[in-house]
């Protein structure tokens, strides 16, 4: 999935995969800090966005 | 130019669920301009699309009668995306109705003859508008006797329960309401339709039958009609196909080359014999 | 009304009259492929063509439109109500129309304006707002049978102004009064160009040499067309894709549905198609139309029988001959209706 | 063995599977109504059977006739299958759509078939082509005016020219001889044009490439791996894709059916001889396919007895993308 992704041109950024066990509140609470991150550092996504306001 | 898909604004003013599985819930729609009820000029047989903004339209029969006033009453089944969105909505909201749509029940042709409305479950909806209609003091005298004959699986499960209590009280009109099984609290007719049909005996002369059911109700009551002596021109029924457009356009419903949001949805049995079992 | 000449050493001139007030469309080659496009210069244009890939059917009824737009907030004065979109702004002028797709839209008035109820207004304002110069078909592919249904490559029915290709010169027949006040400034055609025309004419007609039989159609009963056991084999190796009724000239089925985003809410309508399962299955789960036969039996039965018999025997088909050439395992319909003709 | 030598033979092996009632239906091709479009046909008698052929344009993959398919009084259809249609009717097989016993595989070593839009632009976009034949390496090509011959060479379909495995590897009865497996082109480039550029030029090209998509789904009907009862793109609750022809719909549709055939897709080409506006669907299940082959080791349907690695968890899978 993210290699297709990033074949058609989207940021690898934007998908992340991780294994959290419901134990490991910490991890998760790290891992969602990292993925905001690393999504607010890209920006607003560009591509497959559908904006109805303007195609309308 | 007039736009036909369009809705006119309504404002919901009274939701109502009518059945004990909750399946059904009634609406009674009001304009939210009067120039638009004077427009929405519809007789008995007659649909109309519901538009809920941002979820979409569905195609209902209009329960209520025009002799009752400017609110309209449709009565709705939870099974869509659309339904399901309508059965959240409460009194106040606004929503839209495009119509009305389809032809209507033959009220013109039925004049001077004895009617029986035959109805099975939620298809009682048209009929309660056909009814009401006839019973208005305008129009009672230009019909002979009216039977009117409808079952649901349960008490629970039947529709408009004051409306034909009042009617039962009435000595121009019959009233053969039946639930499948026994019930407790049921004092009323227990038995399919077919088999109150077939104890009610119609007689074919000078009549018209109108049948309106789920399919299984229908393929059973039509031999006891056929026993009978009625004939295929007699039997009026209404159909259902899924809609889009709701004026003959946009090509799914139609049975053979009649479409039934514009050349039905009201057929004889007659007239459905030559056409596809399309629906 | 007399016909003109319009010399192709003239073509700038008509073209930037028609510039003035409307925008212009022609067929243009793009990658191999031949596609309708908004026209700058004369030089542009393409004389030797078949025909598009896809008919123009998009100008009038685009593929995704959206037709009316609302307030997506329930507490606001005007929210949740329906609000049509606004009409075409600019007149438009397609040139070089087949008339085979001219035709079809003809076909197609009759079915999006039938009464005041049955009045598609997005498709009318957009029919109303366009001119429609035909080109003639002199020399028809072996996929058209336009002449056995009604159409034909000459055909004028549906356009405001025909051209027959003369060489170094076009004869300009006017057709409607729309038609004539854009060839206005044109001269009169000379009876020998008028000749040439018709002789053209002839040949064009005479080299369509496979078409469809439809007479036995029109008097057999909807019944025994529809339980005819052709529809057994005919479907067998349909995919149940939507290329024949895109493709088609005259297939008009559409989907509607609502979107929202924020406040910002629309309904659209989608071209939709009668191949798909999902195109009359009800809420409850059951489908009159529930397999591939009873879907392709559809398709057939509402150009060929449906049509004709509520639209005063107009057939719901120009052969065009798009969908032979492109549906994916070859069901061509000339076979399709000889069998129902049969 | 030629293409019509082959064309006899398997009317042969159809009839008599037939006459002896051992199979309820024979499914090959016959010969289309216009050039380059041989087309599906459903033998169900040995007089039918005649009508079977065998040319370079048999461009659809057969083994999609097979799913759900009433199988008749044999309980058995024969399909003519070149090399990827056999690797579909295995991955059918081992998706539980039909067991192998119901299938009776009339192999065929695939000549590679023939891209039509190719010889079209060969011999000029603007002629009309009525009649197309074979002669050994060649087409003869005639039109209204003009009669060329074509290198078959020139104008081989892209998945031909790439294919790893032209001979069936389930067969019941081989017509002719096992032929070379590949044609020569290298199945790890397809994508490659695509892996060098830059996200936004990716991008760009990714949305030029489907920008004619007409949304008729040509490309999933004709596929063997799209059986689905209701495919991702036809649900309605929830609605996972929008219905209009905005990029961001058109394009959701063509990712989401490319990924779904991940690991399963045999390159088989049938997306893109059946699309009507040509587009290049095999971009997408290329670069899938070898990202498979390279994290898996994995090709789809190339033998009854290896799991499809998106169905199976190994310890080995390849996890680095996973934090």
């Amino acid at each position: 999935m993210k290699n297709i992704l990033e074949y058609v041109g989207i940021e690898p950024d934007r998908l992340h995969f991780s294994w959290i066990s419901s134990a490991e509140a910490e991890k998760f609470q790290k891992t969602a800090t990292q993925v905001c991150e690393a999504v607010r550092a890209l920006g607003p996504a560009q591509h497959m966005i559908k904006d109805i306001r303007k195609v309308a | 130019m007039k736009n036909p898909y369009v809705p006119y604004p309504v404002k919901i003013t009274k939701a109502l669920v009518e059945t004990e599985d909750k399946q059904l819930k009634s609406f009674w729609l009001d304009f939210l301009n009067p120039a638009d009820a004077k427009a929405f000029d519809y007789t008995p047989g007659q649909f109309a699309e519901l538009s809920v903004s941002g979820f979409g339209e569905i195609p209902i029969g209009i329960a209520s009668s025009p002799t009752e006033g400017d609110t309209l009453l449709f009565t709705v089944n939870k099974v869509g995306h659309v339904t399901k969105k309508l059965h959240n909505m409460a009194e106040g909201d606004v929503m839209g109705v495009r119509g009305p749509l389809g032809n209507s029940y033959p009220l013109k042709e039925m004049e001077g003859k004895n009617v029986v409305i035959v109805a099975g479950g939620f298809a009682v909806t048209t009929l309660r508008s056909t009814v009401t209609w006839m019973l208005h003091p305008d129009n009672r005298a230009k019909y002979g006797k009216i039977d009117f004959i409808y079952g649901a699986r349960t008490p629970g499960l039947l529709l408009y329960e004051d409306q034909w209590r009042e009617w039962q009280k009435r000595d121009d009109i019959d009233c053969h309401i039946t639930i499948d099984r026994e019930a407790p609290g049921w004092d009323g007719l227990v038995g399919f339709v077919p088999t109150i049909c077939e104890q009610v005996a119609p007689k074919p002369d000078n009549a018209v039958a109108l049948i309106c059911g789920p399919p299984v109700m229908i393929r059973f009551t039509q031999p006891v009609f056929d026993k009978l002596g009625w004939q295929p021109e007699q039997i009026v029924m209404s159909l259902e196909n899924r809609m889009k457009c709701g004026i003959g356009i946009c090509g799914r419903c139609n049975v053979g080359p009649e479409y039934v949001c514009k050349d039905g949805p009201v057929f004889t049995k007659a007239q459905l014999d030559k056409l596809p079992a399309e629906y | 009304m007399a016909d003109k000449i319009l010399a192709k050493d003239k073509l700038a001139e008509f073209i930037a009259a028609l510039q003035k007030d409307k925008d212009v469309f022609a067929p243009k080659l793009d990658n191999d492929r031949l596609v309708w496009a908004p026209l700058e210069k004369a030089d542009d244009i393409v004389w030797e063509f078949s025909n598009t890939e896809m008919s123009p059917k998009d100008f009038f009824f685009p593929q995704t439109e959206c037709m009316m737009h609302f307030k997506n907030d329930p507490k606001a004065e005007d929210g949740m109500i329906m609000q049509a979109e606004p009409e075409l702004a600019k007149e438009r002028a397609l040139l070089n129309i087949r008339p085979c797709d001219a035709k079809a839209f003809g076909v197609l008035d009759m079915i999006f304006c039938q009464d005041e109820m049955t009045n598609d207004v997005y498709w009318r304002d957009k029919r109303e707002k366009t001119l429609l110069i035909g080109l003639a078909c002199n020399d028809p592919c072996p996929t058209c049978f336009c002449t056995t249904v009604g159409c034909g490559p000459h055909n004028e029915a549906g356009l405001d102004v025909l051209l027959v290709d003369l060489g170094d010169k076009l004869l300009a027949r006017p057709i409607s009064d729309k038609g004539a006040k854009a060839l206005s400034a044109l001269p009169e055609a000379a009876a020998d160009d008028a000749a040439k025309a018709a002789e053209l004419k002839k040949a064009a007609e005479d080299s369509i040499t496979q078409g469809v039989g439809t007479d036995k159609i029109s008097g057999a009963e909807v019944l025994d067309l529809f339980n005819l056991p052709m529809w057994d084999r005919v479907h067998e190796s349909c995919l149940n894709c939507g290329t024949c009724t895109f493709c088609c000239p005259t297939c008009h089925c559409f989907d509607i549905q609502d979107e929202v985003q924020g406040e910002a809410g629309r309904r659209v309508r989608n071209w939709d198609y009668c191949m798909s399962w999902l195109f009359t299955v009800h809420g409850t789960g059951h489908n009159p139309r529930h397999g591939k036969k009873e879907r392709v039996r559809q398709r057939f039965m509402h150009k060929f029988k449906y049509i004709p018999l509520k639209r005063g025997g107009e057939i719901g088909c120009v052969g065009c001959g798009r969908c032979v050439q492109l549906c994916p395992v070859n069901i061509d319909v000339r076979e399709v209706v000889n069998s129902m003709n049969a | 063995m030629e293409n019509q030598e082959v064309a006899q033979k398997i009317q042969e092996v159809a009839k008599k599977l037939l006459s002896e009632g051992k199979v309820s239906c024979v499914i090959g091709f016959e010969k289309g109504t216009v050039p380059m479009r041989e087309r599906p046909f459903f033998a169900y008698t040995p007089e039918e059977a005649e009508r079977l052929t065998w040319t370079s344009f048999c461009c659809n993959n057969l083994a999609n006739f097979l799913v759900r398919r009433d199988l008749g009084e044999a309980g058995k259809v024969a399909v003519v299958a070149q090399g990827c249609v056999s690797r579909n009717i295995v991955g059918l097989i081992k998706e539980n759509q039909i067991s192998r016993e119901q299938v009776f595989v009339i192999g065929v070593p695939s000549p590679g078939m023939l891209d039509r839009r190719k010889v079209q632009a060969e011999v000029g976009a603007e002629k009309v082509i009525t009649e197309v034949s074979e002669d050994g390496e060649d087409l003869i090509v005639k039109g209204k005016g003009f009669e060329e011959r074509v290198p078959r060479k020139k104008v081989m379909r892209d998945n031909c020219y790439t294919c790893v495995q032209r001979n069936p590897v389930i067969v019941d009865e081989l017509i002719g001889a096992e032929t070379e497996p590949t044609h020569g082109g290298n199945i790890d480039k397809v994508s490659a044009p695509w892996e060098k550029l830059q996200a936004d030029d990716r991008w760009a090209e990714f949305a030029e490439n489907y920008q004619t998509c007409i949304r008729c789904y040509a490309c999933r009907d004709a596929c063997p791996l799209c059986y689905c009862h209701v495919c991702f793109v036809d649900e309605a609750q929830p609605q996972w894709c929008g219905k209009t022809q905005d990029e961001s719909d058109v394009l959701t549709y063509h990712v989401l059916r490319a990924f779904h055939c991940a690991g399963r897709c045999t390159d088989c080409g049938a997306c893109e001889s059946a699309c009507p506006m040509g587009i290049k669907v095999r971009r997408l299940t290329s670069k899938i396919e070898k990202d498979i082959r390279e994290m898996y080791g994995y090709q789809a349907g190339m033998d009854l007895e290896s799991k499809p690695p998106m169905s199976v968890y190994r310890p080995d899978d390849p996890q680095e993308f996973i934090k």
